[in-house]
């Protein structure tokens, strides 16, 4: 550890970028090793945060551990329960009421909106805009509303159980959600007002921590990431779980693979889900919302692979079960992880600013990438 | 057409920067978009979710009768162990051995509010409570005995 | 009428009346000490707090409001707090550059104070090279910068203080270069002489277009100059964490805190007194009844209102953009400011020559 | 560009390599390959225009008390056909041939499993623990891993 200290033998400057560091958004670690303000050399060191979540899976139940995969990617909590209880169903062949699914779908669409509304207010931050953030917080603080009445938390819901969601949705959430769209839609052109078309944001994003598309795929980045190099990658259209076959939404890809990119892919995506929560409000049928199952759940010896796009990108449930009530290996693979690995390559010969640029477009959480 | 890109440059950039200085402009000239909530001095208007999980409680009613059987169907459900229940043996007038709650113990400091507990409860004795100001200054204080004390299982419940 | 102008010469009759000369002098000097560091200490405490209230209203907050009404008395009590903290001076640290720099940059701010002229015939040093005197020593502070950056043994300050440097004196040049386009239509140096030349009108109104240009940059060189947002490269706390004060604490932190406040208002003072006449007020050629009706303003709320107003206007700058980068905000000085306030200044001094303007 | 059954793919897969065995059950083709025929065997895989596997989505290690499975998810971006490469190697001495020249995430992932599991890659162009500090002593996903301090049992 001593060359982290001071300079190395190339009299290049190495500096700590974290542990805590207002850029890193939690308790990222990087070791820069910079020649004046250039970046040479980009290392993550992680684990600040790690709780060993697949370890502790180990010895919790299939109801139990849901709720733990919400504190992983702790701004798409829903998403996470979403993708364990859908591993659960796959391997059980629980068979989903239509209510549930809608709800859960819904759910998970204004969890990615809330997520990336979040991101572009901080990632604003990142670039020295402050304002952006509370303009942010404002749309987000109304969906963390509307979950709060329905599932009973604001931040990690654990609403999904497998076979359905825990509890009916609120009477008021349909009547909640219109007049939230109605919300986003009166402010969405304040974001491009206040950031997007801001000529000094623009300089600093366009051409800055380019990702082609060959290395967005060797480097396994997925989500919007990879869709802005180009790459088609959404699971909800590839693999698509739920009923994301039967709606009407787009992809967004971008070539430019450029922060700028990464950031316009991110802002039309949020007007997808957007279509989606649309879709659906007005159609949610009547029934159950939670399919019967055993008090005890036991899976089936074998392995079990599930994966769902969340707003960071493909998040996989990997169980290996040898027929008891617990897992005997749980594995996440977490799209932060392997972001997290092409941002080298994104900024290797740019400024620090242009680190901080790119790393904010990466969206990273960090609790996600260590688990 | 140097100069002239130069310009349009220029008149863009300065476009770009005015269009946003009038949307902070228009935030600063209109108070009553702030969205502020005062949060203490609020208390008598904050109006929680019903469904908003704040702790466990358990539910008594006006006879100091609770619905807790002492199943431990709760303990098992916690993920965290949050829950620990102590039974005790009551001798019912037909000379019975009859099961029943000792202690409901309930470790705030370890609950992750998932509602797991609640939902395994056969009989609805435990809820969600909407109480959200857990600080206190001494950690013993969080470890809670959620049966009040002489209080007894309702009847008919079993 | 009240005025500014009559209680310095009660004062200094009264001074002169019972006291020997020389000892009237000496307490004039401490006299105009002490006004000098109240003033200081009301700009920083009125100024943070406004810049916490602007931001607020911006981010659609309601900011300070539990410490006196609508939080004023906010910054007492974080000056308060400062105070009271612990002034670390870190272990690797040149003990002697890390405790001075505060004062340095403490003491330009200072001194720039002299020439500003706050109301009618209220002035510290009517000296006449002002303008060349404010240009000169609000560049030192560069070296207090320097200094804290080097001193701290800190890689992120080291980084603030070179950025900070290159900063600054880039932008000295067009911040200069649009004094001078405002001087070439006075034709004087003195302070006292370009608001006395505004009496017929201010120069953002005499001078045209060019003049208006010259306001526009001189606005951005001074936000720069001042390492404000936009241009708050040196202290960018979401790249350096603090920049060059990231290793000061405590009252060490507030004197920077407070020369940053201090020294936006003395570039807005300059703004307001080369573009906007200083204390004259609004004057339009030769209405004699509006003339005469705005003479009845006092001169010093002319003064505040315009220094004030421009403050305000930086600080919805910082409130409303992102960062740049460090060879961008060279770029932009270099590729645009420059060039353009060259062409702008001879654009001037033709409109000078010919006495195109009003 | 269209996807390869199962079935397909089973018979494309033991043209590169015949010697590969299949385990039936799961989603997805579950091929093992032995550790000394795993880098000929992938690199087909990633260049052979037929599958053309170039996006390995998770690699982890199975921890089965006797050995390691290392367990790679590959896809393919032009095809999406997914399949399942199992490599079962020595518990008392795990080391495996690196994959990350070929997939660059394999780097990192790789790092994750060595710090976990102790799987030595061979070849890995930076292999130190990621997760847990440089001094920690163990291998916190083994089976048979015990911490007293960190470890709660409830």
């Amino acid at each position: 550890m001593v060359e982290e200290i001071g300079t190395n033998t190339e009299g290049d400057l190495i500096i700590n970028v974290g542990p805590q560091h207002p850029a890193t958004h939690g308790v990222l670690h990087l070791v820069l090793t910079l020649s004046g303000e250039t970046i040479k050399k980009v290392e993550p060191h992680l684990g600040y945060i790690h709780r060993s979540i697949e370890k502790m899976c180990e010895s919790l139940s299939y109801r139990q551990f849901i709720y733990v995969t919400s504190r992983m990617d702790y701004l798409s909590s829903h998403i996470n329960n979403h993708a364990c209880a859908l591993t659960v169903e796959k391997a059980m062949q629980i068979e989903v009421p239509q209510r549930a699914q809608y709800i859960r779908v819904i759910m998970d669409e204004l969890t990615r909106i809330a997520s990336h509304e979040l991101w572009w207010g901080a990632m604003a931050m990142d670039l020295g805009a402050f304002t952006p953030f509370f303009h942010a917080f404002r749309e987000r603080e109304t969906i963390t509303d509307i979950m709060e009445k329905t599932c009973g938390a604001r931040l990690t819901m654990n609403y999904m159980v497998p076979g359905g969601v825990m509890v009916d949705l609120h009477p008021d959430f349909q009547k909640d959600v219109k007049s939230f769209i109605q919300l986003y839609k009166s402010k969405f052109e304040e974001y491009n007002e206040l950031v997007t078309g801001n000529i000094i944001f623009q300089n600093r994003m366009k051409g800055i921590g380019i990702l082609s598309k060959e290395d967005a795929i060797s480097y396994g980045c997925s989500g919007p990431v990879a869709r802005a190099s180009g790459v088609h990658c959404d699971i909800r259209k590839l693999y698509p779980y739920e009923i994301y076959s039967q709606l009407e939404f787009d992809e967004i890809l971008d070539t430019a693979g450029d922060s700028f990119a990464r950031y316009m892919v991110r802002l039309k995506e949020m007007q997808q889900s957007i279509r989606i929560v649309e879709q659906l409000i007005d159609n949610i049928p009547e029934g159950e919302f939670q399919a019967k199952t055993k008090a005890v759940l036991k899976l089936p010896k074998g392995e079990f692979y599930q994966r769902v796009e969340t707003a960071r990108g493909e998040l996989g449930v990997y169980i290996v079960s040898e027929g008891g009530t617990t897992p005997y290996r749980i594995k996440f693979r977490s799209p932060g992880f392997s972001n997290l690995s092409a941002l080298e390559h994104m900024v290797k010969g740019l400024k620090i600013g242009d680190l901080v640029a790119a790393m904010g477009t990466l969206d990273l959480v960090i609790p996600d990438i260590d688990r | 057409m140097f100069i002239k890109d130069y310009i349009k440059d220029v008149y863009g950039a300065v476009k770009s920067l005015l269009t946003g200085m009038r949307m902070t402009g228009y935030y600063f000239t209109h108070h009553k978009e702030i969205i502020t909530e005062q949060y203490p001095d609020n208390r008598a208007t904050l109006h929680l979710a019903e469904r908003f999980r704040g702790e466990v409680v358990m539910s008594h009613d006006e006879n100091n009768e609770h619905a807790c059987t002492g199943c431990s169907a709760c303990e098992i459900a916690c993920p965290n162990g949050t829950i620990k229940i102590i039974n005790k043996f009551d001798i019912t007038p037909e000379g019975k051995k009859k099961k029943a709650i000792d202690t409901f113990v309930y470790h705030l400091e370890l609950c992750t509010m998932c509602n797991l507990c609640v939902q395994a409860c056969p009989t609805d004795a435990i809820k969600m409570a909407q109480n959200f100001e857990h600080s206190v200054y001494d950690r013993s204080k969080l470890t809670k005995k959620l049966n009040k004390d002489g209080s007894k299982l309702r009847e008919g419940i079993e | 009428m009240f005025s500014l102008e009559g209680i310095t010469n009660t004062v200094h009759e009264w001074l002169n009346n019972h006291f020997s000369p020389t000892l009237a002098l000496l307490t004039e000097f401490v006299l105009v000490g002490v006004a000098a560091i109240a003033l200081f200490a009301l700009l920083g405490l009125g100024l943070v707090w406004m810049e916490r209230k602007v931001a607020a209203v911006m981010q659609i907050r309601l900011g300070p409001n539990r410490v006196g009404p609508k939080g004023i008395f906010q910054t007492t009590a974080d000056t308060l707090k400062l105070i009271m903290k612990e002034g670390l001076t870190p272990d690797g640290a040149d003990k002697f550059l890390f405790n001075l720099a505060p004062y340095i940059v403490m003491i330009v701010a200072m001194l720039i104070l002299a020439p500003i002229a706050f109301a009618k015939n209220f002035q510290i040093w009517d000296i006449n090279i002002g303008v060349l005197y404010l240009s000169a020593v609000s560049s030192l502070s560069v070296i207090g910068v320097l200094m804290a950056g080097w001193a701290s043994n800190n890689k992120y300050s080291l980084l603030g203080a070179m950025r900070s440097g290159a900063q600054i004196v880039s932008y000295e040049l067009s911040a200069g270069l649009s004094v001078i386009s405002i001087v070439v239509m006075t034709g004087s140096l003195s302070i006292n002489d370009i608001i006395l030349s505004q009496q017929n009108g201010w120069w953002i109104f005499k001078g045209h277009i060019p003049a208006f240009i010259s306001f526009v940059i001189f606005i951005i060189a001074v936000t720069a100059e001042t390492n404000r947002a936009p241009f708050d490269l040196a202290e960018a706390e979401s790249e350096l964490t603090a920049g060059f004060h990231t290793e000061y604490s405590g009252m060490k932190f507030a004197l920077f805190f407070l020369a940053e406040y201090i020294n936006i208002f003395i570039v807005c003072a300059i703004g307001a007194t080369l573009f906007f006449g200083g204390w004259m007020p609004l004057h339009i050629g030769h209405w004699e009844g509006f003339n005469h009706v705005m003479d009845y303003i006092p001169s010093s709320i002319w003064f505040f209102g315009k220094t004030i107003g421009l403050i305000f206007l930086i600080m919805w700058f910082r409130w409303t953009f992102p960062r740049l980068r460090i060879d961008q905000l060279l770029n932009l000085e270099w590729k645009y400011l420059l060039p353009i306030s060259m062409f702008n200044l001879i654009l001037m001094t033709i409109v000078a020559i010919m006495g195109w303007h009003f | 560009m269209i996807a390869m059954t199962n079935e397909e793919l089973k018979i494309k897969l033991t043209e590169f390599l015949p010697t590969i065995t299949f385990e039936e059950g799961g989603e997805w083709l579950n091929v093992f390959v032995t550790p000394r025929e795993l880098r000929s065997f992938v690199q087909k895989i990633r260049t052979s225009e037929d599958v053309l596997f170039d996006y390995l989505f998770c690699l982890t290690c199975v921890d089965w008390k006797t050995h390691f499975n290392i367990v790679y998810h590959f896809s393919s971006t032009t095809y999406r056909h997914n399949f399942v490469l199992k490599v079962k190697i020595d518990r008392a001495n795990p080391e495996i041939e690196t994959v990350s020249d070929i997939w660059r995430t394999a780097e990192m992932l790789e790092r994750e499993v060595y710090d976990l599991f102790g799987v030595k890659f061979l070849n890995h162009p930076d292999l130190r623990r990621l997760i847990m500090p440089d001094d920690w002593q163990g291998w916190p996903l083994r089976k048979d891993y015990e911490d007293a301090i960190n470890m709660i049992k409830l």
